[in-house]
């Protein structure tokens, strides 16, 4: 591959939320939802990230975009600071980098039409367009995403769930950015719905040269759009790598068990398939386990797991590289495969 | 503590805190009438009042319930009678002696104390000089001219007065509580003296328990002199408070009092009337409502101002519909009841706002902003909020007074607070009711002499030629110019507008008729039905 | 195959709204073996909760109203039975795991509570025999130092424990029935199969009938002995997993098998089945899946399909259903 | 004794259906509750506005006195001969100026500080524990109080009542205003880089309009019953007619329990006021909250 | 649970703080400075001056503020105007009364309130329902004085039921003493119960209906618990721990409430009390009776939060 073009560089970035409690209400702990992630985004690129519930992926999104600011470390896109931007430079990053949200349902007022919902983006920066070519421009995107622009005058509840995320992207795409951060952005919609949506955001990084971050629980969708991974637990990345490393050659033990706890939808087999099951659940990430987090649930986990942490070296290479400190390196064994 | 513990002790600690707020109950209220049920003669009146105790010092109180009380316990030297004649009470006897400068007053030896002491002239003496001393009420008033005050024994007392005056003995005998000196004298200074507790009395009925807001409880005493054979029928009294007049009269019918302290207020007289076993007494009146005009106040200091707001108040209309015809109008500051010492020539002021506002403007005073105010003039008036037939009557004025471009403001307070007012001059005008006049010359002096100690000039007028009038008349001997003079006084209160006189109200007094009988009633409706001597004559009705 | 423990036959359900009547579900029949698991698949609005509720007779009437139908219960037709005979028979003969187990407990109550609640209710046990019998579902279920958390309240557990707990509670009566209304959905995937596992153990081990209620492919592979397919209120396709997964006789199966995007497979373009479920109000004509379907004919614009016999032990309503179920439509 | 606002507007769902007002307006209207409730409305604000054009202002002596409610008195006459029904209509307009003079204030109070507290979260620590405070003290006695000494006046009245009257509606727009901050599309705008001020007047204002409709009947149906309360007390304004004067006057002249009209009309017009406002406002909320739908 | 407890009277304690401040500036800000009351008409300078330095009003404001403080923590709240006594002692008086009046109603209308509330929400939409909700909506209408002078005229004057004014017969000991109180009590606490309680049987309707539709009640019902057992077991312990928060919030109007009671009634609490303060402009009685209504309000809010929090393990734990 040549030259990366980097477009958004996460560096460190450590999100804490105190925690209420206490005889005054102040926290003496912290929900330490992103605790030291650093990653790359190459233009042009997808980098998938996923996790269980509570692992801070969409915490990292909501920093990434700037709707959450950090508690140290930092997000740049294209050598901007994201949190210390102001003025000019605020507001062409707030333009470069959009988010798309996870519920269709609820990500859009429900008191605007269709055309006022795309029309805000305008308004909010009026030195994008002028005036008089918003209309125009507003059709231009309802096409591009697939609706019909004689519905402008429709409500957000007058469409089905896919098309709502169709109206979502196409606000995120309005101003023209660069990087579309993607926060779950079909796991609230129906199984037969979720396809359309996958391919229309694959179809418009190819026309648009977009980059996204793409996070998601589901694995099976994160394989499908994503050149590279990344696998995040309670807060840290423990794995990252491009996508068919990660996926046929995980190292780390619970990338491994997530690949293995995924049901494959074909009966044929099933009973033959092996899977280390991981006992119990994610730990609470007010208090997380010492040394590496996962060894409370590792089924490889030794006495020196307890003691240090293992690093994660993030490289923009081509690999995959686990923050572990007995990483596997056998393939993935599926069989029915 | 797991779930059923912390409910049952929720539960028990709600429980204990009822228990706790119900606990002792009626306790500390001293001993229950149950206790001294002596048979047939453990037999209670209740009577409903609407003011608290403000002050159990008889020298110095004011509120009507006051009165009701210390009156009952402390005997006077004279009482007064159904026709309003003075009659003997702790004296047996009065006589004038060296040329109207001596009064000597014979006292009862059998008037005794409830601490076991007789009542001697001793305490005659100690009462009047401690009043002298202090300037206390309106008695002090009546003791101006007193020289020298001797007891030759313990049932003789003798005034010695600097001039002679005619109502001095009917005034200072009616007036003047007797207290006993042994008691009043440990306390030091009197007019300091609460005397909130442990009451020695000598009257009918002696206060036992005091519970503010609720009821003042008095017990019969046996050795009241003027109880008839075998004692009063009525062995305690109990005053309940009834802060509103509404209450009072529904408790009434209820039967949860006998009788209304108060008297009912002319719009409801009639909702009794079909009431059989509520009995209405009527009393004669010695006294009158009437509007006062503080002069102090620099806008009623001017004569006009005081004429043109005699001519807001209609009188007729206030007789016709709040007082429902029941009430004699009166011009000038002598009531009618006096008969000839009322000046019969005096023109009342007719009702005329448009002519008011004249007068104003006459004045000096103007609308220069054009909103119908008269600039600057604006008055409080204040009212007895425990009167309802004044308190109408203020709002009837404050409207009418408004047509002529007054504008006054109506403070109706309730009654301790009117009274604290009106006795510290914090008010302009003073819409109010004399309860008692017992003669024409004392009323001048208590309310207009500039002079008068303690007394109850609440015009705050000092003027010198009233002054002298005063003087003049109280010195006059000579029945016909002493008529002629008072009449004279009347004429020039009249033309200054010191006062705009309301009417003579008929008093209307109500009490459970099924059940008792025999009051005593005394005319005004601060005596009532109320005197310690009515009390002990009323009976059960078998 | 031996007699079903439950039946449900010709079941319809519809809800009296303010826009009108909503036939929620139509003409469902279903069948529950002992010792097997009935996969019932579907998206929102399939109507396959709904289903699951009239079964346990939890639906609000009104609103709602079984319309036609039977569910029998061993013999006894649950539909239109006596609030005596409901409440004997749900626990002990059908029970239920909900798809949100922190909303399904109660929150001011232990857990332990919970359960010896029942046990004490419905099995008459002593104070302390109902809390030793909690503490030990609560180790059955595999709820590490059970005997100190029986006093813990609901929200005191982790999401995975508390499915756990709601399972102990279904399973406390040894039912014949278990449904599992999308068990696993609120939970990650680490949690999910290890809840996949339980109930099959379950299931397994008391020969309990499991109904598994899921819209997820991939758990009704792993698990389902018998799929029906319900869309837009009404049975689509029914019949074993591994032929249903084979051989899809209904395009809505055969579209939904191959839009799924596979954690074991790369695919650059997924198939997408066009158009979005419809709405439970507004149904279409004739066939519902019509607008969506790649196969369509005039046909199913007006004539409804019945769901029909198209091979052993499989079922399809497609108007088409052969050409489909030969792969040559 | 204000009454709270009835617990069903506490949680109101944030509408997936769209706001379509006329909609909404028909539902309202088509309720016949809703609809009875504003045309009582509707008399008592034509009541106000005209009546005393119809009906001579009280005052002064007349000569029936007590009289019960007869066919020249509809309502019965006073202890001074005025006429009763006079009285209300006059006092119909001083009760509907306090109430919506002193709900307006309230809900301008109330609704700016809910909507700062729900969008702020550092100022929403010092709003609720404000809000709460004044929620949870007795607050009449405390209007008697500042009444007493400011004086009693109609603009007194409407200040204190609208002053002490705030935290409900702040408590009712904060909450709501926090759910519908918490609505990923508040995210979305915020995304879009949207600042405050925007998203709380285009975004979180819009959302709880409706709600405010709500607020100012209910918050006005308390005023009304707090300016009675306090007029009944004595402290109403001496120079206008007010429903609660004329109770107190009944209560002053002594004639509750004979006079029964005195007492009977005025509380009648309150109960009847009061009722229309609270229904209208409790319907209102219904007909906007979907959840409501099928209960 | 003790941290929880320690907070909420930290907050009680504030609350107070505040009520005492506000009213304390507000007293001596406003127009009309009721201070200068206590001054009497016709004196000297002089005498203002000294009656000034007596009652400390020639202090500077924050130092007349700290005295106040000061006073109130050693619970002197200054002496009354006119009656000339310590304000504590009058109020202390009264309090008792109050505090019964208030107390009773609050726990007749949660021990009416939960009954009717859940008969309404399990039998929605019959008639019972209806009266429930018509009667929770007509509450809020119900303006306190008329009720209570149609209770009186009617149950007291024409009907003869009960006795007027007054709290307790004081001729009565032991249980005669308690039946007298009681007898008293009634239609004053009536008074303000029925405007209480609709409200609040509704509002419990309410959440009754909410909790009625969680899983937890379903899934209770699939287990086979009978529908009684899952109203008043699984529901109703839901459902009244926000009622009863409400209740708290609502302390302050029931009080309030009672202040009209006790007047029409002339019952002899603190609010008749207020009622003749205010009739004798007495402003150190009025802001001491304030003062020690908003303590036993925030009090009461304090127990109510205290036993909230026993019910509802999510704060207790």
């Amino acid at each position: 591959m040549a030259e990366r073009d980097v477009v958004l560089e996460v560096d460190s970035l450590v999100r804490h939320f105190p925690v209420k409690g206490g005889l005054l209400g102040r926290g003496r702990s912290a929900v330490q939802a992103v605790d030291g992630v650093s990653f790359t985004l190459g233009r042009g690129e997808t980098l998938g990230i996923v996790g269980e519930s509570g692992c801070g992926k969409s915490t990292l999104a909501r920093t990434v975009v700037g709707l959450d600011s950090p508690t140290s470390g930092s997000v740049r896109y294209r050598g901007t600071d994201v949190h210390r931007a102001s003025g000019r430079e605020l507001r062409q990053m707030r333009r470069s980098v959009q988010i798309v949200l996870q519920d269709p349902y609820t990500s859009l007022n429900p008191r605007k039409t269709l055309r006022d919902l795309l029309m805000q983006p305008f308004e909010i920066h009026r030195d994008v367009l002028p005036r008089e070519r918003r209309i125009a421009r507003i059709k231009e995107l309802v096409e591009l995403v697939g609706l019909d622009p004689d519905h402008l005058d429709r409500y957000p509840f007058q469409f089905s769930g896919g098309q709502r995320q169709r109206i979502g992207i196409a606000r995120a795409l309005a101003l023209e950015p660069e990087v579309v951060v993607c926060d779950e952005p079909v796991s609230a919609l129906d199984v037969s719905v979720q396809a359309q949506v996958v391919n229309l955001l694959r179809r418009l990084q190819r026309e648009l040269g977009l980059s996204y971050l793409f996070i998601a629980h589901d694995l099976s969708v994160v394989r499908h759009i994503s050149d590279r991974v990344a696998v995040m637990y309670l807060g840290k990345v423990v794995e990252l790598g491009e996508r068919a490393q990660v996926y046929d050659r995980p190292r780390h033990p619970y990338t491994r068990a997530l690949l293995e706890a995924v049901p494959i939808p074909d009966p044929v087999g099933r009973d033959e398939r092996v899977r280390v099951l991981l006992a119990g659940d994610p730990p609470s990430p007010v208090d997380p386990p010492s040394g590496c987090r996962f060894r409370t649930r590792c089924p490889k986990a030794e006495d020196l797991c307890a003691v240090t942490e293992p690093a994660l070296a993030v490289e923009a290479t081509p690999q995959t590289e686990a923050a572990c400190h007995f990483p596997d390196h056998t393939p993935l064994a599926r069989l029915g495969a | 503590m797991n779930r059923r513990k912390r409910w049952s002790a929720a539960v028990a600690g709600l429980a204990a805190t009822l228990t706790l707020a119900a606990c002792g109950l009626n306790e500390g209220n001293g001993e229950p009438g149950a206790s001294s049920s002596g048979g047939a003669a453990a037999t209670t009146l209740r009577i409903g009042t609407t003011t608290d105790v403000a002050n159990f010092n008889p020298l110095q109180s004011l509120s009507k319930t006051d009165n009701w009380i210390l009156n009952a316990m402390y005997p006077h030297l004279l009482r007064i009678d159904a026709d309003a004649k003075k009659v003997p009470e702790l004296a047996e006897k009065y006589e004038y002696e060296d040329g109207g400068k001596k009064a000597v007053f014979t006292l009862r030896n059998d008037f005794v104390w409830s601490d076991g002491k007789p009542v001697t002239s001793a305490d005659v003496k100690y009462s009047a000089e401690m009043i002298m001393k202090y300037k206390l009420g309106n008695v002090a008033a009546k003791l101006t001219w007193v020289d020298a005050i001797e007891t030759p024994d313990d049932t003789t007392v003798t005034f010695t007065l600097k001039q002679p005056y005619a109502p001095f003995a009917e005034g200072v005998g009616f007036w003047m509580s007797i207290v006993p000196k042994h008691v009043f004298e440990k306390a030091g200074d009197v007019s300091k003296f609460a005397n909130d507790s442990d009451w020695i009395g000598a009257g009918a009925y002696i206060l036992q328990t005091a519970t503010p807001g609720q009821r003042y409880v008095m017990k019969r005493n046996d050795k009241y002199p003027y109880a008839p054979e075998g004692g009063a029928a009525v062995e305690t009294v109990e005053y309940r408070v009834y802060p509103d007049v509404n209450t009072m009269q529904l408790a009434l019918r209820n039967g949860d009092i006998d009788l209304m302290g108060t008297p009912v207020p002319a719009s409801a007289v009639a909702s009794f009337k079909d009431d059989q076993k509520i009995k209405l007494q009527e009393v004669g009146s010695l006294g009158f409502a009437h509007i006062t005009y503080n002069v102090n106040n620099e806008h009623l200091a001017k004569q006009k101002v005081r004429q043109a707001l005699s001519m807001v108040v209609d009188t007729q209309s206030i007789i016709k519909t709040v007082l429902q015809g029941e009430a004699t109008p009166m011009v000038g500051p002598i009531s009618p009841i006096f008969g000839e010492y009322d000046n019969t020539e005096l023109q009342a002021y007719a009702f005329d706002p448009a002519a008011a506002r004249k007068l104003l403007e006459e004045a000096g005073y103007a609308d220069k902003d054009g909103d119908g105010k008269l600039d600057d003039l604006k008055l409080e008036m204040v009212c007895d909020q425990s009167n309802p037939n004044l308190t109408r009557v203020a709002q009837v004025v404050r409207e009418d007074a408004a047509k002529a471009g007054v504008e006054l403001t109506a403070s109706c307070v309730e009654r301790n607070t009117f009274l604290s007012r009106t006795k510290s001059g914090d008010y302009d005008i003073d819409v109010s009711q004399w309860a008692v006049f017992d003669n024409p010359m004392d009323q001048l002096r208590s309310t207009y002499l500039s002079s008068n100690p303690g007394g109850i000039n609440y015009n705050l007028v000092k003027d010198d030629k009233l002054d002298q009038l005063i003087d003049a008349a109280a010195g006059t001997t000579e029945h016909a110019p002493f008529v002629e003079k008072v009449q004279e006084i009347d004429a020039y209160v009249h033309d200054q507008a010191l006062l705009t006189p309301l009417y003579v109200e008929k008093i209307r007094f109500a009490y459970d008729g099924s059940k008792f009988t025999g009051f005593q009633p005394s005319p005004s409706d601060l005596l009532g039905m109320v005197t310690g001597y009515s009390l002990s004559q009323v009976k059960p009705v078998a | 195959m031996s007699a079903p423990v439950l039946s449900v036959d010709d079941l319809s359900v519809e809800f009296a709204t303010r826009e009108g009547t909503v036939h929620a579900v139509r003409h469902v029949g279903l069948d529950v073996h002992a010792g097997r698991t009935l996969a019932i698949l579907g998206e929102s609005g399939s109507g396959k909760s709904v289903t699951a509720q009239a079964i346990m007779g939890l639906l609000d009437t009104p609103p709602a109203r079984v319309s036609s139908g039977s569910i029998v219960f061993e013999g006894t037709d649950l539909v239109g039975a006596s609030e005596r005979t409901r409440m004997r028979i749900n626990g002990e003969g059908i029970a239920m795991v909900f798809q949100d187990a922190l909303s399904a407990l109660n929150p001011v109550y232990t857990v332990g509570d919970q359960i010896s609640e029942l046990l004490r209710v419905r099995r008459k046990l002593s104070r302390s025999a109902a809390r030793a019998r909690a503490i030990e579902l609560m180790e059955r279920v595999r709820i590490p130092a059970a005997a100190r958390r029986v006093d813990d309240y609901p929200h005191q557990f982790s999401g995975g424990m508390r499915q756990r707990i709601m399972i102990a509670l279904a399973v406390a009566l040894n039912p014949r029935v278990l449904i599992a209304d999308e068990p696993t959905t609120a939970l990650d995937v680490t949690v999910q199969a290890q809840i996949m596992e339980l109930l099959t153990e379950l299931r397994r081990e008391n020969g309990m009938g499991l109904v598994l209620i899921t819209h997820d492919l991939g758990v009704v592979a792993e698990v389902a002995d018998d799929v029906v397919v319900m869309y837009s209120g009404r049975i689509v396709e029914r019949g074993s997993v591994e032929e249903l997964f084979q051989r899809p006789a209904h395009p809505y199966t055969r579209g939904l098998l191959r839009s799924m995007p596979r954690p074991d497979r790369e695919d650059d373009e997924l198939w997408a089945i066009p158009g979005a479920p419809p709405s439970p109000l507004r149904a279409p004509g004739g066939c519902a899946f019509n607008p969506r379907c790649d196969a369509v004919v005039d046909v199913c614009r007006t004539d409804q399909p019945e769901l029909r016999l198209i091979a052993a032990g499989r079922h399809s309503a497609c108007h088409l259903s052969q050409e489909v179920f030969d792969g040559r439509a | 004794m204000s009454a709270p606002i009835p617990e069903t507007t506490q949680a109101v769902a944030v509408p997936t259906a769209p706001p379509s007002r006329m909609d909404g307006l028909r539902r309202f209207v088509t309720k016949p509750t809703g609809a009875l409730s504003l045309a009582v409305l509707l008399l008592f604000v034509l009541t106000g506005l005209f009546g005393p054009l119809f009906v001579d202002r009280p005052g002064g002596l007349g000569t029936d006195i007590l009289q019960a409610p007869s066919a020249s008195h509809w309502f019965g006459t006073d202890d001074l001969g005025q006429d009763v029904l006079a009285q209300v209509v006059w006092g119909t307009r001083v009760s509907l100026t306090v109430g919506a003079a002193a709900s307006g204030l309230a809900i301008v109070i109330g609704t700016a500080l809910g909507l700062f507290g729900a969008y702020s979260r550092r100022a929403d620590a010092w709003i609720t524990t404000v809000t709460d405070l004044m929620l949870s003290l007795p607050l009449l006695p405390l209007m008697i109080i500042v009444t007493a000494i400011a004086g009693p006046s109609i603009a007194t009245l409407t200040v204190v009542i609208g002053l002490f009257s705030w935290p409900e509606v702040t408590r009712l727009i904060r909450s709501n205003g926090m759910v519908v901050v918490a609505m990923p599309y508040i995210d979305g705008a915020r995304a879009l880089g949207a600042g405050g001020w925007r998203i709380v007047t285009r975004e979180v204002l819009p959302a709880v309009v409706p709600l405010v409709v709500v607020s100012v009947l209910l918050t006005a149906a308390r005023a009304v019953i707090s300016e009675a309360g306090l007029s009944f007390l004595g402290l109403g304004d001496p120079d206008s007619w007010s429903w609660g004067r004329i109770m107190l006057n009944a209560q002053r002249s002594g004639v509750l329990s004979t006079a029964w009209w005195q007492t009977l009309f005025p509380s009648l017009a309150i109960l009847l006021l009061v009722l229309a406002a609270t229904v209208a406002g409790v319907r209102f909320n219904d007909t906007r909250d979907p959840r409501l739908k099928d209960r | 649970m003790v941290v929880f407890t320690v907070r909420r009277a930290l907050r009680a304690v504030l609350t107070i703080w505040i009520a005492v401040t506000v009213t304390f500036f507000l007293l001596r800000l406003l127009p009309g400075d009721p201070t200068l009351l206590v001054v009497e008409g016709d004196m000297t300078p002089e005498m203002q001056q000294a009656l000034r330095v007596q009652y400390g009003l020639d202090k500077p404001m924050l130092t007349q503020y700290w005295l106040y403080l000061t006073e109130l923590v050693q619970g002197n709240l200054g002496t009354s105007f006119r009656q000339l006594q310590p304000v504590t002692d009058i109020i202390v008086a009264r309090l008792p009364w109050t505090l019964m009046l208030a107390g009773s109603a609050f726990v007749l209308t949660i021990l009416l309130g939960i009954p009717l509330g859940v008969y309404a929400a399990a039998h929605r939409g019959r008639r019972l329902d209806r009266i429930v909700q018509m009667f929770g909506i007509t509450g809020h209408a119900l303006f306190v004085p008329s009720i209570a002078i149609l209770l009186l005229v009617v149950a007291g004057s024409w009907m003869g039921w009960f006795p007027i004014g007054g709290a307790i017969d004081p001729d009565t000991r032991g249980l005669a003493a308690y039946l007298s109180l009681f007898h008293h009590l009634a239609l004053p606490l009536f008074s303000l119960v029925i405007v209480q309680l609709g409200p609040y049987a509704l509002t419990l309707r309410t959440n009754m209906l909410e909790v009625l539709g969680e899983d937890y009640i379903k899934s209770a019902r699939g287990r086979g618990l009978s529908s009684r057992r899952t109203l008043w077991k699984h529901a109703l312990r839901n459902a009244i721990l926000p009622a009863l928060t409400l209740m708290g919030l609502q302390l302050g109007t029931l009080v309030g409430g009672a202040v009209l009671t006790e007047t029409v009634f002339a019952y002899p609490g603190v609010g008749r009390l207020i009622f003749e303060a205010v009739g004798q402009l007495d402003y150190p009685l009025l802001q001491g009776a304030f003062i020690m209504l908003a303590i036993t309000v925030v009090v009461a809010n304090l127990i109510t939060d205290v036993v909230s929090m026993l019910l509802n393990p999510r704060i207790r734990t």
